[in-house]
């Protein structure tokens, strides 16, 4: 599987996935600039952290008018992976591949720390190898994570197995009811405010965010049938 | 050109901690006349064009750009035109 | 064109002197450097360049105390920061900077854009930043303005550096009253790099260009430089807003720009720099004295962002995110499409000329023609007057304090809980740590540890200092600083390489400060000595005073280390219940300036008491020797608070408890601040072998157990806490403090 | 209860990043015809009192709290009172 990380304007996870995925899974990984209109020849494609823009205005809101995006959504639409966390979470929500918003953080402050999750879902294509309801700890680090969307799109996301992700113990940032990640309705694009691509070497404090990107890449055809 | 104020606020539906938090420090200078604070907002854009013209790029850029209706609502004021 | 003043009205009505230059020194620039009159534009230049901030007239004396150089160090003083050889080919460069007046004046922008500087700085040499660091100094916490004021200067530094994407992993945060009119906001940045990139602040090659990239020139801080460098007072209040404003996501790009033409296009550039205080004078007079040459500038060609400003005001905008680079003729194009493609400016402003001399013109009138030299070397020294403070010599006949302890288990209660001490989760917590994926150990233990990618190495660095020792004897509070900063390097098994510094003081001008900064220079000078971590670079920042009362001598020492193998970092916490636990270094009656002295009688007083440098030197060595073997568990150093606070967060964040027989202690000494001391914990197994190795040095004073108690003997107290409850003393404090109402 | 409507703003002279990095986005939707974007905002406050009891606590809660006066400079409008 050949994977595309975006490197927006401000982009400045780019290199944590981008290293998560070649020096940690062995994966064929290229860097694709903002700027390209293309995805030719990728399988996947992945938005990562960061501030694009400078987060002016809103978070990710002008990072969807890129030359790169509408080839994103094209992958969307043709049911190939797209994964974006944080700043990446933002863009998918902004350019409508996922529901909802993000808000600011109910504390109104940028908050780094570790966070316990309950992986609500794992039957989507990036958390398979996850056991069902299992609890893991990622780290998070954002000013703009509190997940917002009217009471029908909430209960849409519940019913229909969107939601992947959930806060488990506290909830850092205010989102509604506990959301910390949610796929399309086809599953085949998920964005998450943590940053599973920061737990994957036990050097740096923890691994639970590495079945995550090995979910992923150990599924053959990653294809999502509709 | 003319001068239109756009502003932008939190629908009524989303909860804004950001005005409560104003709202009580307020309260700790002694201001316990100020019952309600809400926070929004504003963007003074400068266009070039007809009234009508005007309009319709307040209202272009508004929805595709400054304004995120799944959380936001927005109004507009025209300010000053020569 | 529209001089302000003819240079014979500036002559007679002296408007430098508000500028801050002396009659003296204007005398000595009409008389000896020029033979004529500056016009308006030229004394603007001269005060800007020949102010301590640009120049360091009155500290440079002291300076020269510092050693710059061992075998390791590639680039000292004199750079955009200095860089140290870490083997393999790279290289590990660093610099720290104060941004103490604009933070005090609007603490979220003046804390960003220090951030903001102290990354240029690091990038301009061809390294990539791969890690913050901050030293911040507040007043008290009762004070509700602080606590704005700690809030904005904390979401600045956050800012500012999330958005860049790197990681700040380590710091220092204290409060006392000396800083409540004047806060100390230093900034510490480094950066890694391959030792080919690497770049100087040169300008040379007649016909070269001078290429101006990035941010457009705006009224930004004009005169920050000899701001910085005049007295305080409310009055500033009522300025006109100069106030700079960082724009963290235009630097981004920048970065990303600029290494893109330092490490893939090496035949292109000459010399780069940044442009800090003084803006487009000081970096351009520095790059042309750099490479001995000559300088041409049109000002018409800079990119502005308010019309109608004068030469005056755009040589000497603060406007943040710009860069000064010095071009091979022939490739500005090639130049100007890398930094299209990030969607920034680089313009051609001028040329490198044959001669010496630094020539603008303006509105298509030449407005300066001086020799470049008269900036940037001729500058007069000032030799300082000197006296020792009354209060030191007062001191030394008095007897030590010494505090009455009648519970020592409370006392420890309430010092964890001083602001000084508690934890600071609530600050570092808004700063991205772990960006980059490199962070091995964040904020939270003694030094912050990164891996250096690609290999088996990690550096480990920390900021350090502390004002009060330094008030009460400047020469053993000089050495101190470095001897606390080298015990957070050694505690995560690191050997210490080079330091960089930020001098934070009062008025020069009034000799017992100048004495205060001459003694504490020399004894952290001698003690870099003793650890050969030679000044690689630094600022000094004088004129921390609010209406005429100076702040305590604070000088902050920023050191790295080198772990040669990353998987053998040591933790800062306990790790096994059974392990032996050491103290090492001798414990005495230390409490002038220390925090117990400051919780119980609500000042400080005292005479801070040599210690022997080489022998803390000499076992800190050896206990280096031993993390390295493998042979230790655990180690943190001992400071604010003494050993009884370093036992307790020893243990927060475990489930881990020590018993331990401190007989040999009274219950004062376990608050005791002697420098030079850590605890260690050792695995059983490995006890004899180390006990070998530090002999005296170590001494045995317990057990790690797995009761989450800590239980400690003293001559005449015994203490026995549980752990979780200290630690939520310890965590809500400041957060408590915060959300006081009142 | 009178609603005032408070608007804080850069001083004329205060470099504003997001007002120009929202500039260049809007022409890149295609409208050149934006001249000029500033960035704003705003507070809506809900005061109990007369008139004049009003005005006077949007100033206080203006200068001691809502406004930067380092950088920012503010107008207010009274909105609808009743
Ligand atoms: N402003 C800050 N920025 C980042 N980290 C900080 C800051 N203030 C304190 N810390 C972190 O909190 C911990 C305790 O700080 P401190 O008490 O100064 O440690 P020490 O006395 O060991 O130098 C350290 O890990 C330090 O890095
Ligand atoms: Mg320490």
């Amino acid at each position: 599987m050949k994977i595309a990380v975006i490197v927006f304007p401000g982009s400045n996870c780019d290199v944590d996935l981008y290293e998560a995925l070649h020096s940690v899974c062995h994966a064929d990984v290229e860097y694709v600039s903002h700027k390209e209109k293309s995805l030719d020849g990728f399988d996947a494609v992945m938005l990562p952290g960061g501030f694009s823009y400078g987060d002016y205005l809103r978070a990710g809101a002008i990072a969807r008018f890129t030359n790169i995006m509408p080839a994103v959504i094209r992958m969307a639409k043709e049911g190939k992976p797209v994964f974006g966390t944080c700043n990446g979470f933002q863009i998918l929500t902004e350019v409508g591949l996922l529901p909802g918003a993000l808000k600011r953080n109910d504390s109104q402050k940028f908050v780094c720390k570790t966070v316990p999750l309950e992986v609500v879902n794992n039957q989507t294509i990036f958390t398979r190898q996850y056991k069902d309801h299992e609890r893991i700890a990622l780290p998070i680090a954002h000013a703009d994570g509190s997940y917002f969307a009217d009471e029908q799109t909430l209960d849409r996301l519940e019913e229909n197995h969107q939601v992947v992700f959930r806060y488990a113990e506290e909830n850092p940032n205010g989102s509604l009811r506990n959301i910390a990640g949610i796929t399309n309705e086809r599953g085949n694009v998920l964005g998450m405010m943590p940053h599973p691509e920061r737990a994957v070497e036990a050097l740096l404090g923890s691994t639970a965010g590495l079945r995550l990107f090995k979910s992923l890449l150990e599924t053959g055809s990653a294809k999502v049938e509709e | 050109m003319t001068k239109v104020r756009i502003f932008v606020t939190y629908k009524q539906s989303v909860f804004d901690p950001q005005g409560e938090t104003i709202k009580d420090a307020i309260h700790t200078l002694g201001h316990d006349d100020v019952k309600d604070v809400q926070v929004g907002k504003f963007f003074d854009v400068t266009v070039d064009g007809s009234k009508d013209a005007v309009e319709k790029t307040v209202k272009e850029i508004a929805d595709q750009l400054l304004v995120n209706f799944n959380m936001e609502t927005y109004t507009y004021q025209v300010m000053e035109e020569d | 064109m529209k001089q302000a003043m003819t240079p014979e009205e500036i002559k007679e009505q002296k408007p430098y002197l508000d500028w801050s230059l002396s009659e003296a020194e204007y005398n000595y620039i009409s008389d000896k450097l020029l033979g004529r009159l500056p016009n308006y534009t030229e004394t603007g230049l001269f005060s800007a360049m020949w102010s301590e901030h640009c120049s360091y007239k009155k500290s440079k004396p002291v300076l020269r105390l510092f050693p710059n150089k061992n075998s390791r160090v590639l680039q000292g003083p004199g750079e955009g920061a200095g860089v140290v050889d870490i083997d393999d080919g790279q290289a590990v460069v660093f610099k720290a900077e104060s941004h103490n007046h604009p933070t005090t004046v609007e603490p979220y922008q003046g804390a960003a854009t220090g951030v903001g500087g102290i990354l240029r700085d690091i990038f301009s040499m061809g390294a990539r930043p791969v890690a913050s660091l901050d030293s911040l100094h507040f007043g008290e916490l009762t004070d509700p303005k602080m606590r704005m004021k700690v809030a904005g200067t904390v979401r600045g530094i956050g800012d500012y550096g999330n958005c860049m994407g790197i990681p700040t992993i380590a710091g220092e945060t204290t409060f006392d009253p000396c800083y409540q009119g004047n806060i100390l906001c230093n900034a510490m940045s480094v950066g890694l790099m391959d030792q080919k990139d690497l770049q100087k602040g040169r300008a040379a090659g007649v016909g070269n260009a001078v290429m101006y990239v990035g941010a457009k020139t705006g009224r930004d801080g004009i005169h920050g430089a000899t701001f910085a460098s005049a007295d305080f007072s409310d009055e500033n209040a009522t300025q006109r807003s100069a106030v700079q404003v960082g724009d963290p996501f235009m630097e981004k790009l920048l970065l990303e720009a600029c290494l893109e033409v330092i490490t893939k296009h090496p035949d292109w550039l000459v010399g780069i720099q940044d442009m800090g205080a003084a803006g487009i004078v000081s970096s351009s007079a520095e790059m042309a004295s750099e490479g001995k040459s000559g300088m041409e500038l049109n000002l018409d060609l800079v990119p502005q962002r308010e019309p109608n400003m004068s030469a005056y005001e755009i040589m000497l905008s603060e406007s943040q995110e710009r860069m000064l680079l010095c071009v091979n003729k022939g490739h500005e194009g090639d130049l100007k499409k890398v930094f299209d493609f990030y969607d920034l400016e680089a313009v051609t402003i001028g040329r490198i000329t044959s001669g010496h001399d630094y020539v603008l013109y303006h509105d298509g009138q030449e407005v300066c023609n001086i020799p470049v030299s008269s900036l940037t070397d001729d500058v007069l020294e000032e030799a300082s007057e000197e006296k020792k403070p009354e209060r030191i010599t007062k001191a030394e006949t008095q007897p030590a304090w010494v505090p009455e302890i009648t519970d020592a288990e409370q006392t420890l209660r309430d010092l964890l809980q001083q602001s000084t001490i508690a934890d600071k989760k609530v600050f570092y917590q808004q700063y991205d740590s772990q960006v980059r994926t490199s962070t091995v150990v964040g904020p939270g233990s003694d030094a912050g540890v990164l891996r250096v990618r690609g290999t088996h190495k990690g550096l480990s660095m920390t900021t350090d200092g502390n004002g009060r020792f330094v008030y009460l004897n400047p020469e053993v509070g000089g050495q101190m600083a470095l001897v606390e900063a080298a015990a957070n390097i050694i505690a995560s098994g690191a050997e210490p390489l080079a330091i960089t510094d930020c001098l934070n003081y009062g008025d020069p001008n009034d000799p017992e400060i100048f004495w205060e900064l001459h003694q504490s220079v020399k004894g952290m000078a001698d003690a870099c000595r003793v650890f050969d971590t030679p000044v690689i670079s630094g600022n000094v920042s004088l004129y921390n005073e609010n209406n005429g009362k100076a702040i305590h001598p604070t000088p902050m020492v920023g050191m790295v280390g080198l772990v040669k193998n990353i998987d053998h970092v040591i933790p800062s916490f306990a790790q096994n219940a059974g392990d032996q636990v050491y103290l090492i270094g001798k414990t005495d009656d230390d409490f002038a300036g220390a925090e117990i002295q400051k919780m119980m009688t609500g000042d400080i007083s005292g005479i801070v008491k040599p210690f022997e440098m080489e022998h803390v030197h000499d076992y800190m060595k050896r206990l280096l020797g031993e993390m390295q073997a493998g042979n230790v568990a655990s180690a943190h150093d001992l400071s604010e608070g003494g050993l009884g606070v370093a036992l307790a967060e020893t243990l927060f964040k475990t489930d881990l408890g020590m018993n331990l027989n401190l007989r040999h202690l009274s219950a004062a000494q376990l608050f005791s601040e002697t420098p030079g001391r850590l605890i260690v914990t050792v695995p059983v197994e490995k006890a004899a072998k180390f006990e070998k190795t530090l002999g005296e040095d170590a001494q045995l004073v317990g057990e790690v157990t797995n009761t989450h108690w800590l239980e400690a003997h003293l001559k005449d107290a015994e203490v026995n806490q549980n752990v979780t409850e200290l630690q939520k003393l310890w965590e809500e404090a400041i957060p408590c403090q915060l959300k006081s109402k009142d």
